[in-house]
């Protein structure tokens, strides 16, 4: 438990990055390579995790404030892993995709750095508490990138996005503080393994109360109908990779958590409380699905998609089973790689064309095939094609929620089946379902609206394509691919880690 | 007899009071000031605090009086123009007073131990400016030398504040 | 080669082909066309292989993911008569396209990303034929739409043929959501998806009727999607905005028959449920009247052929819905394939010669100018309509026969679109083919070469031929009802339909100068497409942007705004409290003076 | 080992021996007199590393106490009153400047000298147990601060500010007399440790007494850490005041309060009868000052004021912890929000002195597009208001964790969720100043901030030390007594 | 003989004079004559108190005598440094007024 874990050195090596940008590094030079470095690091660290063994590894632990039971722990387990493995492999894309803007560039990267590093302490993080410490550290980078480099109302959707988040995550600490004082006096600890091992022992009792604390607080940051405002106007407003690691990765935090955290130790209360949560998810799958199809810009529609698949992950997690769990965390991945991709390119064609209105643009596929190529493979990812990663955790997902929570699992559909009624979950799931139709209706428009169609003579010279953003999205949609055709290799990674945290 | 010394002095203490608080000119309120101490001074002495008497009318009377009216003085300050009376500030700052004193009326009437009459000393003829002495020298020596950095401090103050503006 | 192997590679050297052309494809039209054929070709030669073995050893198959007894889902392969005689017909008419799209798609752009995305498509299909279990078929499924969405769209620069390719993807996946929910409603009752699984566990439901109902009916939904039934048969027509090569695969020979492929397949099933079945038979037969009556009163060549393939789809759905075995529908299957694909590369051919003039109005005439396509197409519209002894006819009145005896309305029904059908083809052959060249395009239209007429040469045999007992036995293990039973007026009814309808259209339309029928209501596709229409803009349209609407101003007005104004509107009153006089910060300090000692004083 | 009165007596000796350097010209350069002074400072706190166990030889043990607590406040209020002179010295242009003068510099001394005395007193107060040497230490501290505020004479809004601290100071000086009084009467004590004592034996018909004058003492000290209603000097000396000495005032004047308040109020809290008006009394305050200094703070526009309504919003916070007294853990949470406050309070002022020299003014506009100009200045402000508003990582956040941690264990829900609003209102007024520096342009033809040596290295140990106690609490909670 | 609450309600009447005179007159120097009143007042009850409860050795308890003897100080240096203020004050805007004063609000 003494060494150290090397686990740190993926944190510290973008915050060695943000400073030796700030003291003079070449800042877009640093920052690749940092990132690289990251990703190629976790890489080898991959090769060495033992999938077959439960519980954490590479752990190392060193004491914060010991009287309240605060460690800096690190470790990986194997969902912890496919986080890490977004992380820095969106970050990575993120940098490379960036266009260094002509003032400050140097802040541009050092605030990307420290987003990254952010979600990297709290992906590798087993302490609770650092977990959250670790996603706050996105907060200020965050407001920064939109605030200065974004677009469009960018100053406005900052502020809302960071009052937002910074209310929702002070819930969502209050939350965590009711989790610590729910475990018995003396015995407190923030150390998620302490706090599962009492739940599991039934030393924490099932607090409703603390649970929708978690579940608001959590909820905030993940964009839950209906605190989702936030996210449409942030992300339509944010610099490209702003977005791409907001949306692709630092998003993903709340739902981590969720499951992380709520699933083992509040079933009972997850369980009494599900009516609520379903009304809130088909709000995030139907309702947001329908205003998503309303919108007649990208970014703002993207925006809202990306709130809309939310639904599915929270569907996954109400659920409660280890199907639907399992198809919600890899939905965390694959939503995270789309996402990231949809709005780099997102990015490039409003780096091309200064404009994301549907209205103005058309048939760019012309100019440019590649780009369009491209958005066609983001597109169907996005709307859970086979093939990418994205449909068989939806798949997951779906069949996992559709038996529900496991207390009522077999032998209760059973008897649904003679009675033929279907119980609330199953209704939710039928309405996430048809959230596949509306998916396919905004992303097909979209596509159709700005590549498809007669080319406009004033986009007929648009630069294709090309150089490290090329790379970046060959490197994402080849993931995608890979892993839509084996998922099995994340279920066998992921599953251990929910069975038995 | 001391009932009626303490009557005399109280109500012609509180009279003044009065007279510091609602008379227009500032010279007659620092005037009613004046003799509002010294009538102090004398409840003081029915208390049998003769030290504590003494130092008032030096202090107060001698000293702070003089640079109140010292000040009037030099500031040239008339009594004031019929100012409008708002009577909001006269409402709350009446409720507010009102408030406070039915609060320590309270107080007073529901603490039993109130009404005794004074207690007898054990030696009447005891010094009290020792007593104060003693105390004052051997028990609160400490505050007495902050009270010393204090003036000190004052000192400074007001030969800083009062140093002219050259124009 | 072993059995085991073979479907192995019948599925994946499409999904090769189309990958390596799209990696290499750029650099040579002729490598790519010659990838894709040969993939296609290797699959025909070890399809027709794979029939001729008897012996068929046990299938692999890979996991794709695996949660143990509860829930795995494997890529496997089903190899039994169905799924071959189903290898047959795809491959085949696969190979025989390809080879006419090297012809038809000579001088197009997008050479390479056409053959790119008819391989795709190919492995697409060949996953649902070869597919064991229902996941897998829906993973293909959805694979098939969406290169039907790339090949429809292949003119993407076309406004009508971007929105065509856009509609078929969404109205397929429209479809796609009751299959979905239908293979979910069948999983959770049995905890199954495998095929095999399923027939196993299926007779043991019989006690939940309703339920299972509703499951196959859900499932039903994805062939309504895929097999362009009523009422989600709108993209079909619009298709044919593709390339017409594509056309003839994919929306009239293969991708659209996968509906009546997932049914077969799923057929003991069905068997079980008579409720759902009588559903399918139901919608079958509709699609199949009222298709036919939309096809009558189309003016664009493919569009005509578009409505048939709907109606001859209706057709097979109602075979499966009142035929005792899935072989009947299967069979109608087989022989349209030969013949709608036939009659698509025929009108293919006709276009080219056209420079992709599609109204027929604007044809006439060409039976001199291009004399093979014209014997193509006749062969094509003999099976079609159902010319005793052709294909059509055997495969079609034993539909109609089946129909008659289980429900005889729509028997009766289906016999009478056969009537329309011999008229609208013949509608048809007699304006494009007949009186005088009405453009002039047509009158210097001119054959077309080999590469194409040899496919469509080829096809003629089986179109004319495949329905003969002795070649369709070799093939399909027909069950045909008592003779006695049929009602003797049958026969006579078809043989006047097929005449009736046939000699009507030469009346009408031979040397016909313009239509002399018109009938808005057919014509307008009886309104379904305007409904839609009207549906998707003003109801999901409008509420969608009452919805955005009410996103921004009332859910972000009640949880964000109001708030946050609120919050701000109190800081902003209360900094008046700090009002700058001394008067009133000693005033508000005693009124916290009083209200402190009344807390601390009060009992 | 060092006999602790002798730390106060040096201090004042200190203060003397400048006063005598003054008069005499024995500094050339008045700033010199500072660096005198920050030297003694230095050596008075590193003598409080060597004070001897034992030492209360001095006939004070009644008066004085020195242990763990009074001995970290006493360095509390060393370094802040080094950090003070620290900025004093980049502030006196503007001294010198408004200060009426017969020849050049002249005034401009004592500046330097205040703080000392004032220093003394602090350092008094923080080691009293006894109301008298509470109320003699609180009216030096109070007085020397009169004269401090009031000091730029040429400045209408400094001779504002200093009468309106005079007045209101001395109101509550006068309840406190009267609040000293009435327990003087109740109990016969003015002894905090006498008082702990009898308090369980005095017969319940004194309590109303006590009460009356306890309630009187929490007005009177509620008005040092401006807690609402007793706040309303607050926004406008802060903006009046000189900017060192809103430093000083808004730091460990309002510490030492704290310490006070806190010594006060412990006896009562054994009794339950006491307990529970105490402890409505204070949920009240703070709910008051919680929501007050936060709502209020947000429409600011000059970011000395907004300090000031900031210094009420932690106050608030404060009393939050106060009232969760009952957990174990809420006097080391207070005491700790209070060092964190001291870092992130300090540093903000210690920029906001050569940005307001440099751009004329020191409203939040006048941040604007410093990160541009100096983007070192405009990091370590960042640094600064993101304590401030409680970000993660930085001292600030541990600070509300622990008080809100000790709230919810001790069940005040109602104050908690107040927290909500009021730390939200908090990101949005604080990270005004963020988005001016970052977001905003600079002015035309605006350089770099010119700024001394000594603020920048002071200016850096701060932020550096917001970072590492953010990151690693323990260095400071095991200092904690 | 009067009683000790004779004194104290004497007291807080004083008290509640001083107070009145900081809250309702508006010359600077007058609010600072109702401070005084409030401070004597305090001085008042402390005396009472001291000479109504004896010490064990019968004599009153000079510590509150004490405390009066620094308030009175402490009022004396108050009182210095506060007239000196207010004459800056008046040097600078000619007022004593606190109407006057609120350029420092909101």
């Amino acid at each position: 438990m003494s060494t150290v874990s090397p686990l740190l050195f993926l944190i510290l090596i973008p915050l060695v990055a943000a400073v030796l940008v700030m003291l003079g590094g070449k800042s877009r030079t640093v920052s690749l390579f940092a990132s690289a470095s990251n990703l190629i690091l976790l890489l080898v660290l991959a090769t060495k995790f033992r999938p077959s063994e439960a519980g954490f590894q590479f752990v190392s632990s060193f004491p914060v404030v010991p009287q309240l039971g605060i460690n800096f722990i690190l470790g990986a387990d194997g969902l912890s892993f496919v986080m890490l493995f977004l992380s820095t492999a969106v970050t990575l894309a993120a940098v490379a995709v960036a266009r260094p803007p002509v003032e400050n560039d140097r802040w541009f990267y050092i605030s990307l750095l420290m987003i990254s590093a952010g979600v990297i302490g709290a992906f590798a993080s087993v302490d609770v508490f650092l977990f959250y410490m670790f996603h706050e550290l996105a907060l200020i980078p965050t407001f920064l990138l939109i605030g200065i480099w974004g677009s469009g109302d960018r100053q406005a959707a900052a502020w809302k996005a960071t009052i937002y988040l910074a209310t929702g995550s002070f819930v969502l600490l209050l939350g965590l503080i009711g989790l610590y004082l729910l475990q018995p006096l003396g015995d407190r600890s923030f150390d998620l393994r302490h706090i599962i091992q009492l739940a599991e022992t039934g030393l924490i009792p099932d607090n409703p109360i603390v649970y929708l604390l978690l579940l608001f607080g959590f909820g905030t940051l993940v964009s839950l109908f209906p605190f989702h405002t936030w996210a449409p106007q942030a992300y339509a407003s944010a610099p490209a990779p702003a977005a791409m690691l907001h949306a692709g990765v630092l998003k993903k935090f709340g739902l981590y958590g969720l499951i992380r955290i709520c699933a083992p130790v509040f079933p009972e209360s997850i369980q009494a409380l599900l009516p609520l949560l379903l009304v809130l998810i088909v709000g995030n799958i139907l309702y947001v699905g329908y205003v998503t199809i309303a919108q007649r810009k990208l970014d703002t529609m993207l925006g809202y998609s990306s709130v809309m698949h939310m639904g599915y992950i929270f569907l996954g997690f109400a659920a409660l089973n280890v199907v639907s769990l399992t198809g919600a965390s890899l939905m965390l991945l694959s939503h995270g790689l789309t996402v990231a991709l949809l709005f780099a390119l997102c990015g490039e064609i409003r780096e091309r064309t200064g404009t994301l209105e549907f209205s103005e643009l058309g048939g760019i596929a012309r100019a440019t095939p590649r780009l369009g190529l491209a958005f066609g493979f983001a597109a169907m990812a996005s709307v859970g094609l086979p093939g990418f990663i994205g449909f068989a955790s939806e798949l997951m997902v779906f069949f996992g929620a559709f038996v529900g929570q496991p207390t009522e699992m077999r032998g209760q559909t059973a008897a649904a089946a003679e009675v033929f009624r279907f119980n609330s979950i199953q209704i939710v799931t039928i309405c996430a379902v048809w959230g596949i139709v509306i998916s396919a209706i905004y992303m097909l428009r979209a596509y159709r609206k700005i590549f498809m169609g007669p080319l406009p003579e004033r986009w007929s010279r648009l630069p294709d394509l090309a150089g490290l953003p090329r790379v970046a999205v060959v490197l994402l949609i080849g993931v995608m691919l890979f892993y839509g055709f084996f998922p099995q290799l994340l279920v066998n990674l992921v599953t251990p880690a929910l069975l038995q945290p | 007899m001391q009932l009626a010394l303490f009557w005399i002095f109280s109500i012609l203490m509180l009279a003044f009071a009065l007279g510091v608080v609602f008379l227009r000119n500032p010279v007659s309120s620092a005037m009613s000031l004046v003799m509002t101490f010294v009538a102090l001074a004398a409840v003081f002495v029915t208390l049998d605090a003769f030290f504590i008497a003494v130092v008032q009318v030096l202090v107060y009377a001698g000293a702070v009086m003089v640079l109140f009216l010292f000040i009037i003085m030099l500031l040239d300050l008339r009594a004031e123009k019929h100012r409008k009376v708002r009577p909001s500030a006269w409402l709350g700052g009446g409720l507010v007073v009102g408030g406070f004193m039915a609060a320590i009326s309270q107080v007073i009437a529901g603490w039993s131990a109130l009404h005794q009459t004074k207690p007898e000393l054990s030696d009447p003829s005891f010094n009290d400016v020792a007593g104060v002495g003693f105390t004052l020298f051997r028990d609160f020596n400490l505050p007495f030398q902050i009270i010393g950095v204090l003036l000190l401090v004052a000192t400074v103050g007001v030969v800083l504040l009062s140093r002219k503006e050259l124009k | 080669m072993s059995t085991q192997t073979a479907p192995w590679i019948i599925l994946f050297s499409p999904l090769a082909a189309a990958v390596l052309i799209f990696l290499i494809g750029r650099f040579s039209k002729t490598l790519s066309a010659g990838l894709a054929i040969l993939s296609a070709a290797t699959g025909c030669f070890l399809s027709w292989w794979l029939f001729r073995q008897t012996e068929v050893a046990p299938q692999l198959s890979l996991e794709w993911l695996n949660f143990g007894p509860e829930l795995t889902i494997t890529i496997g392969i089903t190899l039994d008569h169905l799924s071959k005689v189903m290898l047959l017909v795809v491959t085949t008419i696969s190979t025989l396209v390809f080879i006419y799209s090297t012809g038809y798609m000579r001088d197009e752009e997008g050479y390479t990303r056409f053959f790119a995305g008819l391989s795709l498509f190919l492995f697409s299909m060949l996953g649902i034929v070869l597919a064991d279990n229902f996941v897998m078929m829906f993973i293909f499924w959805e694979l098939v739409g969406v290169s039907s969405y790339i090949l429809i769209g292949h003119y993407y620069s076309k406004d009508s043929a971007a929105d065509a390719g856009k509609q078929a993807f969404i109205v397929n996946r429209i479809g796609d959501f009751g299959f979905m929910l239908g293979i979910l409603l069948l999983w959770s009752a049995t905890g199954t998806v495998a095929f095999s699984g399923l027939l196993s566990a299926i007779p043991g439901f019989e006690g939940a009727p309703v339920y299972l109902t509703v499951a196959c009916v859900l499932v039903f939904m994805g062939t309504v999607g895929k097999s362009a039934q009523m009422p989600l048969h709108v993209w079909l027509p619009n298709s044919m905005e593709g390339p017409t090569p594509v056309s003839s695969l994919l929306h009239a020979a293969t991708m659209v028959a996968a509906g009546v492929y997932m049914l077969a397949r799923i057929f003991p099933i069905l068997e079980v449920v008579p409720d759902a079945r009588e559903i399918i038979a139901w919608v079958g037969g509709i699609t199949c009247f009222c298709a036919a009556l939309m096809a009558t009163q189309q003016n664009d060549i493919k569009r005509i052929l578009a409505y048939s393939t709907i109606s001859q789809l209706g057709y097979m759905v109602l075979g499966i819905g009142v035929a005792p075995t899935s072989s009947e529908a299967m069979f109608h299957l087989f022989t349209h394939a030969c013949f709608k694909c036939l009659l698509f590369l025929a009108a293919g051919s006709v276009m080219i010669a056209m420079h992709h003039e599609t109204d027929m109005w604007h044809m006439g005439g060409l039976r001199k100018k291009t004399p093979v396509t014209m014997i193509c197409f006749i062969a094509g519209m003999l099976a079609l309509s159902g010319c005793p002894f052709t294909s059509g006819y055997f495969s079609k009145d034993l539909i109609i026969e089946w129909a008659v005896l289980k429900i005889p309305f729509l028997g009766w029904l289906a016999a009478a679109a056969a009537g329309l059908t011999a008229f609208y083809i013949f509608r048809e052959f007699f304006v494009v083919f007949f009186g005088k060249a009405r453009s002039e395009h047509a009158e210097h239209a001119h054959e077309q070469p080999v590469s194409m007429l040899v496919p469509m040469l080829i096809l003629a045999v089986p179109a004319l031929f495949a329905g003969l007992p002795m070649i369709q036995e070799h093939f399909f293990t027909l069950s045909h009802p008592d003779a006695h039973a049929v009602p003797h007026l049958l026969h006579p009814f078809l043989y006047a339909m097929f005449f009736g309808g046939a000699g009507l259209a030469a009346l009408l339309y031979f040397k016909a100068e313009k239509d002399p029928v018109s009938i808005p209501l057919f014509a307008n596709r009886l309104y379904i497409d305007d409904v839609y229409f009207w549906f998707v803009n003003k109801i999901q349209g409008g509420g969608s942007i009452v919805l955005s609407w009410a996103d921004r101003w009332v859910v972000d007005l009640v949880i964000v705004q109001v708030p946050s104004k609120l919050t701000w509107a109190c800081g902003f009153a209360l900094r008046f409290l700090q009002i700058g006089s001394i008067q009133a910060y000693a005033f508000f300090f005693g009124a916290g003076v009083v209200g402190l000692l009344y807390i601390m004083l009060s009992k | 080992m060092i006999d602790p009165v002798f730390l106060e007596v040096s201090v004042v000796v200190l203060g003397i021996f400048l006063l005598m350097a003054e008069a005499f010209g024995l500094a050339k350069e008045k700033s010199t007199l500072a660096w005198w002074a920050i030297g003694g400072l230095a050596a008075v706190f590193i003598g409080t590393f060597f004070i001897g166990p034992n030492s209360n030889s001095f006939e004070v043990s009644g008066f004085y106490v020195v242990d763990g607590l009074s001995l970290f406040f006493k360095r509390f209020v060393l370094i802040s009153t080094i950090l003070v002179l620290v900025m004093s010295v980049d502030y006196l242009p503007i001294v010198q400047r408004l200060v009426p003068a017969e020849r050049p510099g002249a005034g401009s001394g004592e500046f330097f000298i205040l703080p000392v005395f004032t220093c003394a007193g602090l350092m008094w107060m923080v080691s009293a147990t006894d109301f008298i040497m509470i109320f003699c230490a609180l009216e030096l501290v109070t007085i020397s601060f009169y004269i401090q505020v009031a000091y730029l004479r040429r400045s209408m809004s400094s001779l504002e500010a200093g009468t309106k601290y005079l007045i209101l100071g001395a109101l509550s000086t006068g309840f406190l007399v009267y609040g000293i009084t009435w327990f003087f009467g109740a109990t016969g004590q003015t002894n905090l440790v006498a008082i702990r004592e009898v308090l369980p034996l005095i017969p319940v018909a004194n309590h109303p007494a006590i009460l009356f004058g306890l309630a009187l003492v929490l007005v009177a000290l509620g008005f040092k850490i401006a807690a609402v209603p007793f706040q309303f000097w607050v926004p406008d000396v802060y903006q009046g005041a000189p900017t060192p000495v809103t430093a000083y005032l808004a730091v460990a004047s309002k510490a030492a309060g704290f310490l006070v308040l806190i010594r006060v109020l412990e006896p009562f809290f054994t009794v339950p009868s006491f307990q529970n008006k105490l402890f409505l009394a204070l949920v009240l305050l703070a709910l008051l000052t919680l929501v007050f200094g936060n709502l209020a703070a947000i429409p600011q526009t000059n970011f000395k004021r907004l300090l000031g309504y900031s210094s009420i919003a932690h106050a608030g916070y404060l009393l939050m912890g106060l009232a969760a007294i009952g957990d174990a853990f809420a006097g080391g949470a207070v005491v700790f929000y209070l060092s964190g406050y001291l870092l992130m309070t300090f540093l903000a002022f210690l920029i906001l002195v050569p940005v307001t020299k440099a751009s004329g003014g020191d409203d939040i506009a006048h941040f604007n597009g410093l990160a541009r100009r100096s983007p070192g200045l405009a990091l370590a402000m960042l640094i600064a208001a993101a304590s401030l508003a409680g970000v993660p990582f930085t001292v600030g956040f541990f600070g509300k964790f622990f008080i809100f941690e000790a709230a919810m264990n001790q069940g005040l829900y109602l104050l908690v969720l107040a927290g909500i609003v009021t730390v939200a209102s908090g990101f949005y007024y604080y990270f005004k100043v963020i988005r001016a520096m970052y977001w905003q342009p600079a002015p035309e033809d605006a350089g770099p901030v010119a700024i001394t040596k000594t603020s920048s290295v002071a200016i850096f140990i701060l932020a550096m030390l917001i970072l590492i106690l953010g990151v690693y609490p323990q260095l400071l909670i095991g200092m904690l007594p | 003989m009067p009683t000790l609450a004779h004194y104290l309600l004497v007291s807080g009447l004083l008290f509640s004079l001083g107070l009145a005179g900081v809250l309702l007159r508006r010359n600077i120097l007058i609010i600072f004559m109702g401070l005084e009143l409030m401070l004597n007042a305090a001085n008042l009850s402390l005396v009472a108190f001291s000479r109504f409860n004896l010490l064990p050795n019968g004599l009153p308890n000079y510590n509150a005598q004490v405390l009066v003897f620094f308030i009175i100080t402490v009022a004396a240096a108050e009182v210095a440094v506060g007239l000196a203020i207010i004459v800056a004050l008046f040097r600078a805007k000619q007022t004593t007024h606190v109407e006057d004063l609120n350029t420092l609000k909101f």
